[in-house]
């Protein structure tokens, strides 16, 4: 049962979403004279809910492929790597490796509050805490979970402040 | 002149393969009600990887570095020997050396993969190396059934001879001939159903599982090679179907080049039809679609020969 | 219309009859061997069409408005509603691979052209539509052996019976009509009492199999 | 320009000095200073016989059947019962003669530096002379001019085989060695027995003087001798032998078994054709021998796939080999039954061509296998891995000799089969039915040429790729360059072969019908297309993606780790050349029938769900199952019958002595 209309759902905004889709590929066509960007995630131990959002993206509704983004399935094929959930013991080599594996130049990009803080895990003896400890970041994207629209704000973000750094 | 042609075409082909890829995901975003990635894409994505830094393992040996340049090597030759934009009737492009030259490819493909040690780079060259195998005799039959049929055994002879005359009146039994070549394309292309060129899962990759330890310039060596191999080889199938038209059998310049565009647009759109309509299939089932291509080219054949 | 364009024309049909007859052989999916039956059954109604047009029998335009009615658009649509009821899985059961019995199937391909050559000097321009019907005719017999399943076993009757229909045709540019309706009427109800034995069989033991029905001897 | 004489001398100090050789290795012990120079004798009459052989070749006879031969000794002084012509070359001979000189000269080159690391398995007189009688039987069979010197000399040669197979004296080795010994004489008895039908009776005539093949007894003649060389080169359904026999003896000697013994075999059943029946040969038969040898060229290629043993993979490869050469030596007999004489000449040369190349990589492999094996300790292609990294000029070698084995371009096998398939595919057209038969000969044909290519990239990818499998795969130290000199001469001649095919061609058949050559261009069935090209082409392809890449790129690579996914990957977790062949195995299940067996046994006493799993793996050979258990139980059940005969009564065993008496006379009068 829907109690609520579809149009008050927060991230039914699709011309917003266009906008900064439009905004990723004019940033990219800046930095890089024309890239297509491949973006491999890594489920550093997240509840999932991240990796709904970021399924959502691929789907017929939200289509990043449009802005020439596409998700791979090996790191060293990836120009961005999105890492979601606190980061487990069990995980922290693989996210390790699959950091150092990753060609460079390559952005970082921590999905969610628990990749950001650890949320609610974070000081439990399973949990190493953040991405930021085990790896660099270069953006982050707050909200448990972040929405579709969010995630791809948040990848202009990461975008722009590479930009930033290219230009200091 | 007609040297210059067949050079410029083939340059042509090399330049328009990631277009025709574009092509084929951009008509089957449409047809998934999406709207897609830009057809330049496959472009932009080489040029990244080109410019990217290079990460190998630590297990890879000399195998792992010359198979790029062996399996685009032979791409290039086959895009070469093979008409597509031009059919040339001179030796070069001998049916069997196509064939052949294609297993080299595989080959090379399959021993870069398994050379990174890692599980999902053996799984994927088992498999395509299985496919390469089961390829052979059903290309073989195929290569049979045009070479008697035209007398000739290059293929832009035979594409030449096939424009020559209305060979659907002739030898209409070419069908299942056909229709055998084109799965084997799908087959060779890494296409569904045999293969799913855009699957994340590693369990039902093969053609992605031997390229997962590639990274930068070796990775879009042998993407670009994957991409010219099907442009071709799918662009050789529709020449093969429908001959007429084609630069080299007699027709002039701009309607040479109107077909070659029209085609073009119609092979991309069948596959990505065929793409949405058919499910992969399960590996251990391959064998009945190799059976059924082998047993397509065998009744090619054989009934072109009755009449 | 150009008389030379008959025996092509025949021949083609005929080879499309032949190669759907051995896919049949390699079908798992009740719904798909149906599909590709009444293609064949199909080819069979150009065929005697073709006949009427080009050869001016015009009687034979009456039997391949009754192959395709019964054939092409009937039996398959009798046989998968009586399946929808009886709940009847989709996949058939056979003794052998599919890819396998393909192969089979091509050997009894050849072998029925290769008995076929001796009639050459009778048969003359008919040579490729006999050795067809005779190799349909093999063929039939060979799905009714392997298939375990009522249906499939139906299906190699029913190809059976194209290929000896098809001899028919080409032999003797067709029986005469009466002869062929009450070929049909049986062919029909032969095929409706196996299908509604199915459903029966079906109903007491739960499975559309002859295996059980080996053990209703005594 | 060598004269007759000169070459028959040459081809004589050929044939005694390995003899010379393999006596004076008698009184060495394991010294290697004496296997030094034996190895270096053996050379030098290796390469006195391939000059004589290749002389002839270049110099004599032109003809590309039934060329006129020439003497080489007059056996008749010593021997009175002997003709004149005993022993003489003709261009059949002198060319196996070639393929069997090349073959001991890199197979001796290379036993100089293998045997001393193998010193403490095998006594070195014992190899030494078995080998010279070995080398002798075989030179001797290639240039015999009579069934009876024929005969007498194959005898040798398989004796000796017999001996360097046992040569380690382990039990596995005992036993292959018995089941060799059985069918080699099997097939010797069939040899006689079909001789001795086809020159009714007079087995002291010329090959070339026997009587026409005509009459039942003739035919059932000529089968008989088809059967046995078809014994000796493992055509199935009497291969079994074959696969358990060669990988037994030393490598050099499994080189020269599976590289050279297999051609003479070959031979024999060429001088045969050529020779005896002139091939007119019964078309039933025809077909029966093709669907053998085809079916064994499947067969071999699908086993050689499956296998995992190294060797006994390279031995599966061989009956794909022999079963491709027979088939061709059939397809030109059935091309001369329908009067296609330019179709089955062009098939007559990609048959002596396949035969060269195979000499060349086939020995060059069980050599390079030798090499391989004696660092790794191990035969087990699942324990090996990880050497391309350590021995990188090695493993490139023994990339080109799969290459060759593959049959893909640019070895000398591609166009072997090249020219096979264009021909045969060219005469498709010639008939329904004899169209039908020749489309399903190419297609098993390309199935088999699929199958090799699998089995070879397995071979390689197992052998050399991934990481090492296995300690000793891991802990591997250097190989000498001297030690595998000679198995990189095999393939770069391999592949020097098939780029200049037209060349060699040229030279030694010059007015070959079917094959035409122009320049360095082949034509065959009307189309043509030139070895050099093809390889310039491809090198220059080569290059300038080399050049357009570093053109693009100048950073170099970085090494990190192979992605795991987080679990650290051991070498357990790789595909081992078993699993890389689990494809075909299952595809072709009917023909490899694999057992897989689960076993599960209680670990603990009071929980019977903590089990202990074993998986057991297991294949059986179509031929054993089907063939040989069922004849064996069947002479088994016969045998028990005839048992009963033995009564213990005296009076019996006279009836019996009687009855037989009564027999014979009513039937000899």
């Amino acid at each position: 049962m829907i109690t609520e209309s579809p149009s008050k759902i927060r991230d039914f905004n699709l011309e917003n979403f266009e906008t900064i889709g439009g905004n990723i590929k004019k940033l990219v066509d800046e930095l890089y004279g024309g890239r297509a960007l491949r973006i491999r995630h890594i489920d550093a131990g997240s509840t999932n809910a991240e990796e709904l959002e970021l399924t959502a993206l691929g789907n017929p509704y939200y289509d990043i492929e449009r802005f020439g983004l596409s998700f791979t399935a090996s790191p060293r094929h990836a120009d961005i790597l999105t890492v979601s959930g606190p980061v487990t013991r069990n995980m922290e080599r693989a996210l390790k490796t699959a950091y150092e594996m990753t060609p460079s130049p390559k952005i970082v990009v921590a999905v969610g509050d628990a990749a950001i803080t650890g949320g609610i895990w974070n000081g439990s003896y399973a949990v190493v805490g953040p991405v930021e400890a085990v790896v660099p970041v270069d953006a982050k994207i707050p909200g448990d979970p972040p929405s579709p629209t969010a995630i791809m704000k948040g990848l202009l973000t990461a975008l722009e402040a590479s930009k930033d750094k290219k230009h200091a | 002149m007609n040297m210059l042609i067949s050079t410029v075409s083939t340059v042509l082909m090399l330049a328009l393969a990631p277009l025709f890829i574009g092509c084929v995901r951009k008509f089957k975003a449409w047809l998934g009600n999406r709207r897609g990635a830009p057809v330049i894409t496959p472009y932009r994505s080489l040029a990244t990887l080109l410019r990217k830094e290079m990460t190998i393992s630590e297990h890879a040996s000399w195998v792992f570095r010359a198979a790029p340049y062996v399996v685009l090597s032979v791409a290039v030759l086959v895009a070469i020997f093979v008409p597509t934009v031009f059919a040339s009737g001179s030796a070069t492009g001998n049916l069997f050396l196509v064939s052949a030259l294609l297993m080299v490819g595989a080959g090379a493909l399959v021993m870069g993969g398994m050379d990174a040690a890692s599980a999902f780079g053996g799984m994927g060259s088992s498999r395509e190396m299985t496919i390469a195998m089961l390829t052979e005799p059903c290309l073989i039959v195929v290569i049979a059934a045009l070479g008697s049929v035209t007398g000739l055994w290059n293929a832009g002879g035979v594409v030449q001879t096939l424009a020559s005359a209305p060979w659907w009146f002739v030898h209409p039994f070419l069908v299942f001939t056909f229709a055998a070549f084109a799965m084997i394309v799908l087959a060779e292309g890494a296409r569904y159903p045999v293969d799913n060129p855009t699957t994340h899962l590693e369990l039902t990759m093969v053609h992605e599982a031997m390229v997962l330890e590639y990274s930068g310039p070796y990775l879009a060596m042998l993407e670009y090679a994957s991409m010219l191999k099907f442009a071709v080889l799918a662009l050789w199938a529709a020449n093969l179907v429908v001959p007429y038209g084609i630069l080299g059998a007699g027709a002039p310049l701009l309607s040479g080049v109107v077909v070659f565009v029209a085609k073009f647009i119609v092979v991309a759109f069948l596959t990505a039809l065929l793409e949405s309509m058919v499910a992969k299939m399960r590996f251990y089932r391959l064998q009945e679609y190799f059976t059924t291509a082998y047993l397509l080219a065998f009744f090619g054949l054989i009934l072109s020969l009755i009449f | 219309m150009n008389p030379q364009l008959y025996r092509p024309l025949v021949d083609v049909l005929a080879g499309l009859m032949l190669v759907s007859g051995v896919f049949m052989l390699g079908r798992v999916r009740v719904r798909s061997l149906l599909r590709l039956f009444a293609a064949q059954s199909f080819a069979l109604v150009l065929i005697a069409a073709s006949g009427a047009v080009f050869e001016a029998r015009w009687h034979l335009l009456i039997t391949a408005g009754l192959v395709f009615a019964i054939k092409v658009v009937f039996l398959p649509l009798f046989m998968v509603t009586v399946m929808a009821r009886g709940r009847v899985g989709e996949r058939m059961t056979s003794s052998m691979r599919p890819a396998l019995s393909m192969f089979i199937a091509l050997a009894m391909v050849i072998l029925g052209f290769y008995l076929t050559t001796s009639l050459i000097p009778t048969l003359g321009d008919n040579f490729f539509v006999a050795a067809v019907s005779i190799s349909l005719a093999l063929l039939g017999l060979l799905m009714l052996m392997t298939r375990k399943g009522l249906y499939g076993q139906i299906v190699g009757f029913l190809i059976l019976e194209n290929g000896i229909f098809t001899l028919g045709l080409a032999l003797t540019g067709g029986m005469p009509l009466l002869v062929e309706v009450g070929v049909f009427f049986d062919v029909t109800i032969g095929a409706i009492l196996m299908a509604l034995l199915t459903y029966r069989v079906h109903g007491e033991t739960r499975r559309a199999d002859t295996e059980n029905l080996e053990t209703l001897i005594d | 320009m060598l004269s007759q004489n000169a070459i028959a001398y040459l081809i004589i100090i050929a044939l005694g000095l390995p003899l010379v050789a393999g006596i004076f290795g008698l009184f060495g012990k394991n010294s290697k200073a004496f296997n030094t120079a034996v190895g270096i004798m053996n050379m030098l009459g290796a390469a006195l016989g391939a000059c004589g052989a290749g002389a002839f070749l270049f110099l004599q006879d032109r003809g590309l059947f039934l060329s006129s031969s020439a003497p080489l000794l007059d056996l008749a002084r010593f021997f009175p019962f002997l003709p004149s012509h005993a022993l003489s070359v003709d261009m059949l001979s002198a060319y196996f003669l070639l393929i069997v000189n090349v073959g001991f000269f890199l197979v001796s080159w290379f036993s100089i530096f293998y045997l001393p690391r193998e010193s403490d398995r095998y006594r070195f007189p014992w190899l030494h002379i078995a080998t010279a009688l070995f080398v002798f039987g075989m030179q001797l069979t290639v240039v015999s001019g009579t069934p009876l010197i024929f005969l007498f000399a194959w005898e040798i040669m398989s004796f000796a085989a017999y001996f360097l197979v046992i040569a380690d004296r382990s039990a596995e080795s005992v036993k292959a060695g018995f089941s060799y010994a059985i069918m080699t004489q099997l097939g010797a008895a069939c040899l006689i027995a079909g001789f001795a039908l086809v020159s009714r009776g007079n087995m002291n005539a010329l090959f070339l003087e026997l009587p026409p093949v005509a009459g039942a007894a003739a035919v059932a003649g000529l089968i008989l001798l088809i059967i046995g060389f078809a014994a000796k080169a493992g055509i199935f359904p009497f291969h079994e032998w074959l696969p358990a026999a060669h990988p037994q003896a030393p490598s050099s000697s499994s080189a020269l078994m599976s590289g050279v013994m297999l051609k003479v075999a070959l031979y024999g059943l060429l001088r045969v054709f050529e020779t005896v029946a002139h091939f007119t040969l019964p078309l039933p038969v025809i077909f029966g021998f093709l669907a053998l040898t085809l079916f064994t060229a499947f067969y071999g290629a699908l086993m050689a796939a499956v296998e995992s043993d190294l060797k006994r993979a390279l031995a599966w490869s061989s009956v794909e080999n022999m079963g491709i050469m027979f088939s061709m030596a059939g397809m030109v007999a059935l091309f001369f039954a329908l009067g296609g004489n330019g179709a089955a000449g062009a098939v007559w040369i990609a048959l002596l061509v396949f035969a060269f190349c195979h000499m060349l990589f086939k020995s060059g492999l069980f050599m390079a296998s030798g090499a391989l094996i004696s660092e790794t300790h191990t035969r087990d292609l699942d324990l090996m891995g990880g050497l391309a990294k350590k021995w990188p000029v090695f493993s490139g070698m023994f990339l080109a000799l799969c290459l060759c084995a593959a049959a893909l371009p640019p070895a000398g096998t591609f166009y072997s089969e090249w020219i096979f398939m264009t021909t045969v595919a060219s005469s498709i057209g010639a008939g329904a039915i004899i169209g039908l038969i020749l489309t399903i000969v190419i297609s098993v044909f390309a199935l088999a040429a699929g199958l090799a290519a699998f089995a070879m990239v397995k071979i390689f990818a197992g052998a050399f790729l991934a990481k090492p499998r296995s300690d000793h795969a891991a802990h591997v130290g250097g190989l000498p360059l001297a030690l595998y000199a000679s198995p990189a001469v095999a393939g770069v001649l391999c592949v020097a072969l098939g780029i200049f095919l037209p060349y060699f061609l040229r030279g030694v058949f010059p007015s070959a019908e079917g094959v035409m050559f122009s320049g360095s261009a082949l034509m065959v069935g009307g189309t043509s297309f030139s070895p050099l090209t093809v390889v310039l082409s491809l090198m220059a392809a080569v290059a300038g993606v080399w050049i357009l890449r570093s053109v693009f790129v100048s950073r170099r690579p970085r090494t990190t780790d192979t992605w795991d996914c987080g679990a650290p990957l051991t070498s357990r977790m790789e595909y081992t050349a078993t699993a890389f062949a689990a494809p075909p195995r299952f595809f072709f299940h009917i023909f490899t029938l694999p057992l897989k067996k689960i076993i599960s046994q209680p670990v603990s006493a009071d929980n019977r769900w903590i089990v202990q799993k074993k998986l057991e793996h297991e294949s059986r050979t179509i031929a054993e199952a089907f063939i040989y258990r069922p004849v064996a139980r069947a002479i088994d059940g016969i045998a028990g019958r005839v048992k009963r005969l033995q009564s213990g009564v005296v009076q019996f065993y006279l009836a019996l002595i009687f009855v037989a008496l009564v027999v014979t006379l009513i039937v000899a009068l």
